[in-house]
């Protein structure tokens, strides 16, 4: 009984993070046709930035504990905004309509670099945000569990950036616009769409979102050198099972990924390791597009 | 009155509440030169679709020879003797029209193409530039295919669907995106070579002089029906076909007399 | 009969006359280099496997998938089998990697572009899983391949190296004059042509997903071949081997040498393998940095990779 | 197209392009490989990766100040003499990472372009695997300073070039199982939490093996096995947490191990539970109090915080804080001590000022007992070639008040009692009950 809630908790939770990772890449992927391997690197940057910036206000006296929690997503829209805007209108504007391939590999090599970046930025020894974990206590569930309100919390920030990622599409004007961008370039330019202003924008969000995913996650961990490169082929397996380039797919991959995990950790710790790539690999045998992924046109 | 080559029966293509093709029956027999006729949209490169088995009908049946094709992938069909053209022409843009034709020449021979033996055979350059003759495409041999005028482009298209030398074709809107100066010549390269083939052919036009031209035989879709069928003549004649098809009074007997 | 009859193109003599320059060398040059090289052309067969699928218009994402299993087939043939004999360990190797790829090329081939990518990566990670958690093979840490014996003859030392080398040498030139007439072959050129247009393949009469088997089950082949020269060079596997930033590796060596011509592989696997010895020993703190930039630089200016410096004479298939 | 376009004198072109590499990588060695009177050390280690922040860049400071005060003859007796035998030293630093065919590749180059003396470092297992032969059939002098694997010496037979002046895993795992059987007599269950690679597999393996024979009544309820660099252990704290043991044993190491205490604490599964890191000692700094009082360390030998007081402790650790401002913990020392071993080694073959040859230096160092901020080393197991040295545990202990994390009911093992005797598997000696162990 208690390891079933536990399951559940555990995949929620575990799902949320997942969904916080992925969902920067999937809208960009959406967006601009760009499966982008250097969203590892924001979310260490991200992760890197708020350890240091919350480390650092802990250290002094710069006002009550509680206003970390807000540093945190700060940390992450600042350098995310910025480092996806460099990145966007300094290199990758001038690739635009490259090959879908092409661009994964222009990524890596952004990896590689970015990699190295944060090494030379902020060293290789670890960075702790811990404070803010420890804030919000814990709650118990039973004699033996126990959960860390917050990563409860993150539950709610998962569901509450998909919904408002979800009505950013569907219920606003830039919006609807950045649909007909998806939908056809083409016709956008003719309408008169910014597409370049819109591309910026995507990549700066869909950076920002990988940030804030690191941002958040740094006070759970020591954040080192690595773990920008562990999150990579995670997102990619959660966007991939959902469908390449949708949100609600990138909520239900999280989902399907995180409850398989949690229950693959409780009930059969040894497979553990490649449940992951089991499900991705099942899901697209079965349905090639992925979960919520649209199949293409007829080419005749 | 010879064999039928191509029967479909009640052939009918729903996509969700659009009707493209409703309880089509068509027989054609062999030799035949027919052109399907209708405004856009009416179902025509659906009909060529399923029947090259690109799209799955809906219910109906399609014979090719007497056999069902329902079913059989376009590779098959192909292999039984059916090929056809397309409106945007299907090639290899970045191979040289030589490759192109090559390419078709391997697939004509039936067997799995070998993994050591060249593509790039004297007997193959040979009939290839044999084919390169009877179109008059010679002197973009060794262009890349992306580099050719669209009236080339669409030569190349019909004739690497007839490299297999089959007994049907089924060309979808050959003319579509030539210039009206070039259009003649095209069908008239086409036709020479398909007469002397003796292939049967089945053509998608929207250009009525083309079709008044060169068919002994006219269907007219509109809305995913055939509303005629028969000799030019008496299909453009037709009233209905006159206003939902042509939609301007076309001088009948100056068209159909040309073919004649 | 004539040298011109023998020779399907002047590519092969000069084939030839490059193996036998590299042969020849294995007497003057340094044996840090000749190691470095024997690495280099077997890695060069892996990335010829990535390259023949680029041409097909697939890019592999897991091709260390199979340079994993042709490095095990040896060792574990070698270690548990007690076969000593380098060309046996090879062929068991290859024929492994063969195998595998026989019985999951039906499921992937039926897939394009991103997911593609993306499946080949999932296989070769869960190929990476089920050798971690397996103890018995000694988990990440691998395990070593005792030194082959070749035809019963067993050289030791330098001797043995140079034997290595030779062979590598040996099979990489063979490999190439075989892959030049598949590249020109009509398959290869099928290949091409479905990358091009499978729609029209399809109405020629051809099934793409079996010309696209037939170049993956090849592609495999080759690069289990490079995965077993690799592992009786190295002397040791481990799952690394398989893992995805490997199969990167190998794709990234494939833009740098360009997908034009069979020898680009090679020229790629070199460069890369001098560019990253001399990346880590001069800047062993940003050694990554400095392969992606150089990645990027590659993309950006020499679009069709090295090759295109030998060969600017035409437009060339891209990735 | 290829066969019309591609027509020989590409092909020759491109051989000349391959020609023109090699030389310019062949040029290049005459650079580096100049014979210029120093004694050249090989030092490799992480620089970039997970195992760069916690071990690899430790060890690297740690060598470059060894270096620097040897060549500067600030090394307290019995290393006052300059440099290497009164030879300056040089170091070629190298990244650890990037897999062991990379590494073994990196090796070559080091000695035979590089022209390296000796080679010190690897603190993967695997890389260790992959370099041992290697380093017999180069013939150079090769210590690894780190890397845990009991097989070493399984692959490498009869070693000649090869040493390991560090102990390996099994040894903190044994001692492990001591120390709580001592420290907590009344531990009935324990849990695992591993890192699913070899490292973790074969430290559960050893010290599950070991505490059931010391306890045979105690039993195991949990098994997690998160996989390297995760991050992220909700779901296995859970699982931990409903298993409810009295012991947790993990041999998580650097960011993974302080993110599971991290991750742990805050979620209570500590209390009343006893952990035990046998490589906690490295996250001593950063716990800040994290981790619950009474949780049990290790330092994987008597490093770091374990590491005794002697006269060239004394100078070691103040150097250290003094120069990279933070305490040296258990990499820089065994790093520390393998290049005073091959100091000592070299000094102790060759006569003086003279270039040691590798010979000289292996003869000098196998059997060897030398000191070492760590105390002494006997280069006792395995024909002289494998260290043998006691393992401390002992329990954190964070003062509030003055921010300082210290160690107590610290218990030294001896590697007497506590490593097999050459020529026996380790699984074997622990089934049978640890035979010949004189342990005080």
């Amino acid at each position: 009984m208690t390891t079933l809630l536990a399951i559940l908790i555990d995949g929620a939770i575990y799902a949320s993070w997942l969904f916080l990772v992925a969902a920067g890449m999937t809208i960009i992927y959406g967006v601009m046709r760009v499966l982008n391997m250097a969203h590892g690197s924001f979310y260490a940057i991200g992760a890197y930035s708020a350890a240091s910036l919350v480390s650092w206000y802990f250290s002094g006296e710069h006002g009550g504990p509680y206003w970390s929690l807000l540093i945190l997503p700060a940390c992450a829209i600042v350098a995310g905004a910025i480092i996806g805007l460099a990145i966007e209108q300094g290199l990758l504007r001038f690739l635009r309509g490259s090959d879908e391939i092409l661009m994964v590999i222009v990524t890596y090599a952004l990896l590689l670099i970015l990699e190295d970046a944060t090494k030379l930025i902020w060293g290789v020894n670890p960075y702790f945000a811990y404070q803010p974990y420890k804030l919000l206590g814990q709650t118990a569930f039973g004699a033996h569990l126990r959960f860390a309100n917050y990563d409860l919390m993150l539950i709610g920030v998962a569901i509450v950036i998909g919904l408002l990622a979800w009505a950013a599409l569907n219920r606003t004007n830039k919006g609807r616009l950045l649909r007909a961008v998806i939908h056809d370039r083409e016709i956008a330019i003719a309408m008169g769409v910014n597409v370049n202003a819109m591309f910026a924008a995507t990549f700066a969000i869909g950076a920002i979102l990988g940030a804030l995913a690191g941002a958040l996650t740094a006070p759970a961990i020591s954040v080192s050198p690595g773990i920008g490169v562990e999150v990579i082929v995670l997102a990619f397996a959660v966007i991939v099972v959902g469908g390449l380039g949708s949100i609600g797919g990138a909520a239900a991959g999280a989902v399907l990924v995180g409850l398989s995990r949690s229950f693959a950790v409780h009930i059969a710790p040894e497979i553990e390791l490649f449940v992951i790539y089991g499900v991705m690999f099942l899901v697209l045998a079965i349905r090639p597009q992925g979960l919520f992924g649209q199949t293409l046109a007829r080419r005749i | 009155m010879s064999a039928i080559i191509l029967e479909t029966r009640s052939l009918t293509r729903t996509f969700g509440a659009v009707v493209a093709a409703r309880e089509l029956n068509v027989r054609i027999a062999q030799g035949e030169i027919v052109g399907v006729i209708g405004s856009n949209g009416a179902g025509k490169t659906t009909f060529i679709n399923m029947v090259t088995g690109y799209l799955p009908p809906s219910s109906g049946d399609i014979l090719f020879d007497g056999n069902s094709v329902l079913g059989r992938k376009p590779r098959d069909i192909t292999r039984m003797g059916m090929a056809r053209s397309f409106q945007v022409a299907q090639l290899f843009p970045k191979l040289t029209v030589m490759e192109n034709a090559m390419v078709s020449l391997v697939a004509a021979e039936g067997t799995q193409p070998s993994f050591l033996r060249p593509l790039d055979t004297p007997q193959r350059r040979e009939r290839a530039n044999a084919i390169f003759e009877e179109f008059g495409v010679s002197r973009y041999r060794d262009a890349f295919v992306s580099t050719v005028p669209q009236g080339t482009r669409k030569l190349v298209d019909i004739a690497m669907a007839l490299v297999s030398r089959p007994r049907m074709l089924l060309l979808d809107e050959p003319t579509s995106g030539v210039s009206s100066e070039e259009k003649f010549a095209l069908m008239d390269t086409v036709m020479s070579v398909v007469r002397q083939y003796g292939v049967t052919v089945l053509f998608v036009e929207h250009d009525m002089e083309i079709v008044a031209r060169y068919v002994t035989r006219i269907i007219a879709f509109y809305s995913g029906e055939i509303i005629a069928d028969g000799p030019p003549r008496s299909v453009l004649g037709d009233a209905r076909v006159q206003e939902f098809v042509i939609g301007r009074d076309l001088n009948v007997d100056s068209a159909v007399g040309e073919s004649a | 009969m004539s040298l011109r009859k023998f020779f399907a193109s002047p590519t092969e003599p000069a084939l030839l006359l490059a193996a036998a320059v590299f042969a020849a060398g294995a007497w003057v040059m340094p044996a840090w280099l000749a190691f470095l090289l024997t690495l280099a052309l077997a890695k060069a067969l892996v990335v010829l496997g990535v390259v023949i699928q680029m041409r097909a218009g697939l890019v592999s994402f897991g091709q260390a998938l199979f340079y994993c299993i042709g490095g095990y087939g040896v060792g574990l043939a070698s270690q548990y089998l007690g076969v000593g004999d380098a060309f046996a360990l090879l062929a068991l190797g290859t024929v492994a990697a063969t195998l595998m790829a026989l019985a999951c090329g039906w499921l992937l081939t039926r897939y394009r572009e991103i997911f593609y990518a993306m499946l080949t990566l999932a296989l070769s990670m869960i190929l990476y899983g089920v050798l971690v958690k397996s103890s018995a093979l000694g988990s990440t840490d691998g395990f070593n391949v005792s030194p082959p014996s070749f035809l019963g003859w067993v050289p030791e030392g330098d001797a043995r190296k140079r034997t290595l080398y030779l062979l590598t040498v040996f099979a990489a030139g063979a490999v190439a004059l075989g892959f030049h007439r598949f590249m020109v072959s009509s398959l290869g050129r099928v290949t091409e042509a479905v990358r091009e247009n499978e729609i029209r393949v399809e109405y020629l009469g051809l099934s793409p997903q079996r010309m696209l088997f037939a170049n993956y089950v090849l592609a495999a082949c080759v690069s289990g071949l490079g995965g077993g020269l690799t592992a009786l060079a190295s002397g040791h596997i481990d799952p690394d081997m398989a893992i995805w930033t490997t199969s990167g590796e190998f794709v990234f060596i494939a833009i740098l040498g360009g997908t034009g011509h069979v020898v680009a592989p090679f020229i790629g696997a070199i460069v890369f393998s001098v560019l990253r010895t001399f990346a880590i020993q001069e800047a062993p703190n940003t050694w990554q940095m400095t392969l992606g930039i150089t990645l990027l630089a590659l993309i950006l200016f020499l679009p069709k990779g090295l090759w295109s410096l030998v060969d600017r004479s035409k437009p060339e298939v891209s990735a | 197209m290829q066969s019309k376009l591609c027509n020989s004198h590409h092909t020759f072109r491109l051989s000349a392009i391959a020609a023109t590499l090699s030389l310019m990588a062949a040029v290049s060695t005459g650079a580096n490989a100049a014979d210029n009177g120093k004694y050249r050390i090989g030092v490799v280690t992480f620089l970039s990766g997970a195992a760069a922040g916690p071990f690899g860049v430790p060890a690297a400071n740690s060598a470059k100040l060894l270096v620097e005060a040897l060549n500067n003859g600030k090394v307290p007796a019995p290393y006052g003499k300059k440099g290497i035998n009164g030879l300056e030293i040089e170091m070629v630093l190298l990244d650890e990472n990037g897999g062991a065919t990379k590494q073994t590749e990196e090796f070559r180059n080091l000695v035979q372009r590089q022209k390296v003396d000796a080679v010190i470092g690897y603190i993967s297992s695997g890389d260790c695997l992959a370099i041992a032969p290697a380093a017999e059939e180069l013939g150079v002098p090769t210590i690894f300073f780190d890397c845990g694997t009991s097989k070493v010496f399984e692959v490498v037979k009869n070693p000649k070039y090869l040493f390991r002046t560090g102990l390996d895993s099994v040894v903190d795992n044994i001692a492990a199982a001591h120390y709580v059987a001592e420290a907590r007599p009344n531990v009935k269950t324990i849990a695992s939490i591993q890192q699913n690679y070899a490292w973790g597999q074969e430290a559960w393996a050893d010290f599950a093996l070991a505490f059931s024979r010391i306890k045979p009544e105690s039993k195991v309820v949990s098994e997690q096995w998160p996989k390297l660099g995760q991050g992220q252990y909700g779901a296995e704290i859970s699982a931990l947490s409903v298993s409810n043991p009295d012991l947790i044993h993990s041999s998580f190491w650097g960011g993974d191990m302080e993110a599971l205490m991290l991750q742990g604490g805050a979620r209570g599964l500590f209390d009343k539970k006893t952990v035990v890191l046998t490589a906690g000692e490295t996250g001593m700094e950063h716990f800040k109090g994290q981790v619950a009082n009474g949780t049990i360390l290790g330092g994987r030998g008597p490093f770091g915080a374990f590491s005794p007081k002697n006269a060239l402790n004394d100078w070691f650790r103040p150097a250290f804080i003094a120069q990279f401002k933070e305490s040296p913990t258990y990499p820089a020392y065994k790093m520390a001590q393998a290049i005073l071993g091959l100091k000592a080694a070299a000094e102790k073959g060759a006569k003086a000022g003279a270039m040691p040859t590798a010979d000289q230096v292996v003869q000098g160092l196998a059997g060897l007992s030398y000191e070492a901020p760590s105390g002494t080393v006997n280069m006792a197991r395995t024909k002289g070639h494998q260290a043998v040295q006691s393992v401390s545990f002992g329990e954190y202990q964070f003062d509030a008040k003055s921010g300082k994390a210290t160690l107590t009911k610290v218990k030294t093992y001896a590697g007497e009692c506590v490593m097999p005797p050459d020529g026996t598997a380790p699984a074997d000696w622990i089934k049978a009950g640890f035979p010949g162990a004189k342990c005080n």
